[in-house]
């Protein structure tokens, strides 16, 4: 316990940031660079799909990112629930908008590359669906912070929220598995992929390059809300001994 | 369940109970209300507690009643025994007196005395009734009751539950001369059985013997909020 | 045992004398069916598709709009925090409310609600598998939508967000009801398979709930 | 002026702070939207047909759902009480708070529900007509939900009663709606005598609602 | 509307406004509360209302505010003219604190000045907050504050809005010692403007020269309800 409060001193964690901040920005650049100059332009058309494949080098690094996200936050929120860490109850929070925006990143791709592929822009089938909710309950969450004014309270319930939402992740992850869909079946299986690495190769580059963008946007919005949070304590000092 | 009740219900008659609160510290909504308070409280005694508005008496009453944590500090309630349960030993009259408009004002104590009671024996509402001459209101939806009466309802769970403890929040507010004086002999009575009291007031309760504890009189507060105090100096916002 | 009567008789009584609470509820939920055709036309064979999934709507729709009072009045009037100096704790005090919750909506609508699906032309061989289905999916409604009350009772207009909470937690439970609601019409295993599933959702949320009610009821009482 | 502008600030102000206001409406609506496919199946041409009736019922439970609260805060922390003591009469008060209802719900809702329309595989050329009649329909649909919230905002689990009060004043509206919702589709005469229609009712509701709200307001102070 | 807030702001400054209850009689509920109640304040004067709890104080208050109308007697303003709005000319201040926890206590006030004041010019929140030294709370959440805080903020109203006829329900409960002084230093500047104060209260006030009217001097009630008293003896009931 005090260990945790040391590692994850607030002040500790400013400095830390602002030091590794540059260095994050950059690795995200040239992995966003490399990784789509490969998809876009190197990686091959597909026979069947034509160009329209490459959508997939947005959409399915922001769909694992998206359901990624979820877990950091419900990770966050177990940690703050149990260990009472205030940055872990922030961290949460900052998780929160970045991922409703991969979610809704991967939403609209997926709408975008079905009108060409399945002939329709959205299908309630399974994973569609078990994803949307996830989309909703990011929308949830972030409404719980938004509504209610104490920082602690806000916390603790988000929290509750957050974690009864996890729920959601194997749904999405099996829902292939459980109904028949029309939806793509997992790239990654335990035997390995069976997909070419002309077309792996790349698509896990742009995964490290979202994978990083997220840690980059994840320490910022970390370091504003801390910011926040502070400004609200300064006020809530100036109102004391009344 | 009920064995526990038991256990809370012989609590009553241990002569020579204490509760102390060591160097308590209370937060609410982020800001620090009091630190370092320190109180003690023994069988058959009672504390009132003042001091001005905000000071934080209501939430020293909630901590007691485990509705709200302190941040730091501690209860005993007997001499090195800080594990037990306060919440179910205490009674505590808030300013929201906690009844069913939609129930009469018989149902309504009557519930309280099933719910809190929880062991076998029958709590009686008649107890309460007279204790605050409610009968001729007894069958009355509490909805229709004025503030004073509303008030009496709330005191009622005093007498017909016996808890060792009572928190009382501004205890008098609304009450008529009549049902001041009833609730003074109830206090008295109370305390003669070595229950212990602690309530808030601003006006007199007229409890000769009772110890009085100043918020006014608790040193100036130092607020931990999260940062240290040195990046407050380094500008660091 | 005694603190268990005492709260559920209380909750059962004001759900009876306050706004009539079963009444009502029955009410809605026939309002929503009649709204059903009348938004949608009133093709037979098109109502008879759809009937199933409304009626699923409909009383889905009718056990959240109860469900965000479950402790709206007690937290208001200060009886929440006189319920916690009790011997019961929070934890059961949120699974006595649930379920008196779902004792007065869920399950009187699931036992009207084939009465109600001859409106939309419901098929008659059908009666016995809605019923049932809902009876078992309704526990959870309430149960999910006590949770979702717990989570926003300190929040003065929390009526909407508690939809917004608690639909998506809603999905798996429709999604499962409605194929176990189909009977012997998508063959007799997928909807004893989807009555299977059903069961477990429930199980995991009858567990679940509470539990999260009664830290977010504790949070709310600080 | 000043009494009115404050008002309607102040509400404004409390729907966007608790709850969120306009997010959670359109949360709302959007995931009724998501039920709709779920629980009836997700033939494309189906969910065509049934797009612009389960746009309206969603709105119309969107705003039905956050009604119920218009008064019930202010009755319950003796704010009305203040109300009825500045110069402007109750009436114009209730006017007041149904304006702010629409304009944090039914407002948005109505220009959103067109794009969510897509989800139900919406005919696109039936975009403005929705919009429109919407916007105009919300109107008359948020002043009739704040009637039935005066009408019950002494009862402390009108959620429902509210509903069922309310609902049936809602089918005309909607009836109209829907109809002046399908644009050229069922000739352009059709469309354009309802959208007439669904005025004459928002109009007669706009002058009615308020009076019957002042008046079951005041009742209710008694 | 603007017009009719003129006159009223100028009514403050009529010396000789006389207020006068006439054979009041009170039902709640369909009980009857109290009947034949005479009474009268003038310009400048001060009425405390005592009596049990349940005798109709709060009722009288509401009456005059016009939230309850009497079901006999009427009231007049000046002599003969019995036609005017009381509640414009009226503050009430009740037991529920009418404000918006998810304002700040600045934005609270500011509100009830707008909508209260209704004219142009502008009613200055800043005089409310130091007539009960709220400075440092004024950008604090509402929900934040404590009983006593609360009670100061609806109190904040008297002085941020002229109005004549102020009508007080247990104006001090909750407030400490140092609130207690500025209300009623709030109060004799309001009666020294010819104003006039009906207030309840089961405890001092500390207001010399206060008219007192005890609801326990008046007649025995006769209980006007459905049934004949002869019903209940023969057992109708
Ligand atoms: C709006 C529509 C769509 C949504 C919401 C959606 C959602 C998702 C999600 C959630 C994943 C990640 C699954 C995981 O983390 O295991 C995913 C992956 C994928 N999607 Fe989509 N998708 C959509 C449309 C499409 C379309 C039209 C195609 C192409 C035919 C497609 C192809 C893929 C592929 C190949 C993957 C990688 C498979 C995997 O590793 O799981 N998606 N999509
Ligand atoms: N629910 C709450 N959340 C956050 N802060 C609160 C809450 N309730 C009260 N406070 C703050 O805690 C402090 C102490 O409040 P408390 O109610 O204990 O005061 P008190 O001594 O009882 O005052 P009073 O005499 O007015 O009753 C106040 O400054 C108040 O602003
Ligand atoms: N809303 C109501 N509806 C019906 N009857 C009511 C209502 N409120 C109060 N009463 C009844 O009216 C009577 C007078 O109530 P009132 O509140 O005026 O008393 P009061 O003199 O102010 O008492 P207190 O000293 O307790 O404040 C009471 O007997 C009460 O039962
Ligand atoms: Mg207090
Ligand atoms: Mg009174």
């Amino acid at each position: 316990m005090a260990k945790i409060e040391k590692f994850a001193n607030p002040t500790r964690f400013l400095r830390l940031q602002e030091k590794v901040q540059l260095w994050l920005v950059a690795i995200t650049v040239i992995l966003f660079a490399v990784g789509l100059y490969y998809s876009l332009v190197k990686a091959p058309a597909d026979y069947q799909q034509g160009e329209t494949v490459r959508i997939m080098f947005v959409h399915v690094p922001a769909a694992w990112g998206a359901t990624m996200v979820y877990a950091v936050m419900a990770l966050s929120s177990a940690i703050g629930i149990i260990f009472r860490h205030p940055l872990a109850d922030l961290s949460a929070k900052a998780a929160a908008p970045i991922g409703a925006v991969f979610t809704f990143l991967a939403l609209f791709t997926g709408a975008l590359w079905g009108k060409p592929m399945w002939g329709t822009y959205w299908v309630w089938d399974a994973r569609l669906t078990s994803f949307f909710v996830l989309f909703l309950l990011y929308l949830g969450y972030m409404a719980i912070w938004q509504a209610i004014d104490d920082h602690h309270r806000a916390a603790r319930i988000a929290a509750i929220v957050a974690l009864v939402g996890a729920i959601n992740l194997p749904i999405i992850k099996f829902s292939v598995d459980w109904w028949n869909s029309l939806h793509q079946p997992s790239i990654m299986s335990m035997k390995g992929s069976s997909v070419h690495s002309s077309i792996l190769i790349p698509l896990l580059i742009m995964a490290l390059a979202y994978s990083f963008l997220f840690l980059t946007l994840h320490l910022l919005s970390l370091r504003a809300e801390l910011r926040k949070h502070k400004i609200r304590q300064l006020q809530m000092q100036a109102a004391k001994r009344v | 369940m009920d064995s526990s009740f038991d256990l809370i219900n012989s609590m009553l008659y241990i002569v020579g109970m204490k509760l102390t609160g060591k160097a308590l510290s209370c937060e609410r909504g982020g800001r620090q209300v009091f630190d370092g308070l320190d109180f003690s409280v023994e069988s058959g005694g009672m504390l009132e507690l003042r001091g001005p508005n905000g000071a934080g008496k209501t939430s020293l009453l909630r901590m007691i009643a485990g509705l709200n944590e302190p941040a730091r500090g501690e209860f005993e309630i007997q001499e090195g025994d800080n594990e037990v349960n306060l919440a179910q030993i205490c009674h505590f009259i808030a300013h929201q007196e906690a009844f069913k408009p939609a129930l009469t004002v018989a149902e309504n104590l009557q519930f309280w005395a099933d719910f809190l009671s929880g062991s076998d024996d029958k709590a009686d509402i008649s107890v309460a009734l007279e204790a605050f001459s409610m009968e001729p209101l007894a069958e009355l939806s509490a909805a229709l009751l004025s503030a004073g009466q509303k008030r009496r309802l709330a005191l009622g769970r005093l007498a017909m539950i016996k808890r060792p403890i009572w928190l009382l929040d501004e205890p008098t507010v609304g009450l008529d001369k009549k049902s001041v004086g009833q609730l003074q002999s109830l206090m008295r009575q109370h305390l003669d059985e070595d229950g212990i009291i602690i309530a808030t007031t601003h006006i007199d309760l007229g409890m000769e013997g009772a110890k009085v504890f100043d918020f006014a009189t608790l040193p100036e507060r130092a607020d931990h909020g999260m940062y240290d105090d040195a990046d407050l100096e380094e500008g660091m916002l | 045992m005694k603190s268990f009567m005492a709260l559920l008789k209380r909750d059962l009584v004001l759900a009876w004398r306050q706004g009539g609470g079963v009444g009502t509820a029955v009410g809605f939920f026939l309002t929503v069916i009649v709204l059903l055709p009348l938004g949608i036309g009133p093709d037979q064979s098109l109502l008879q598709r759809i009937a199933p999934g409304g009626l699923w709507i409909a009383l889905l729709l009718s056990v959240l709009l109860s469900a965000d009072r479950i402790y709206q009045a007690d937290y208001d009037d200060g009886s929440l925090e006189v319920l916690t100096m009790g011997a019961m704790p929070l934890e059961i005090v949120a699974a006595v409310k649930s379920l008196s919750h779902w004792l007065t909506s869920g399950l009187p609508l699931a036992i009207i609600a084939p009465l109600l699906g001859f409106l939309l032309n419901l098929d008659t061989s059908l009666v016995f598998p809605i019923m049932g289905a809902m009876m078992l999916g309704s526990i959870g409604l309430s149960f999910l939508a006590s949770l979702g009350a717990a989570v926003t009772v300190g929040l003065r207009r929390g009526g909407l967000l508690v939809s917004l909470l608690v639909l998506p937690l809603y999905v798996p439970v429709m999604i499962f009801g409605i194929s176990a609601s189909s009977g012997g019409l998508s063959g007799p295993d997928v909807s004893s398979a989807a009555m299977g599933i059903l069961s477990g959702i429930t199980l995991v949320i009858l567990v679940v709930a509470p539990f999260g009610s009664g830290a977010a009821l504790r949070t709310y009482m600080r």
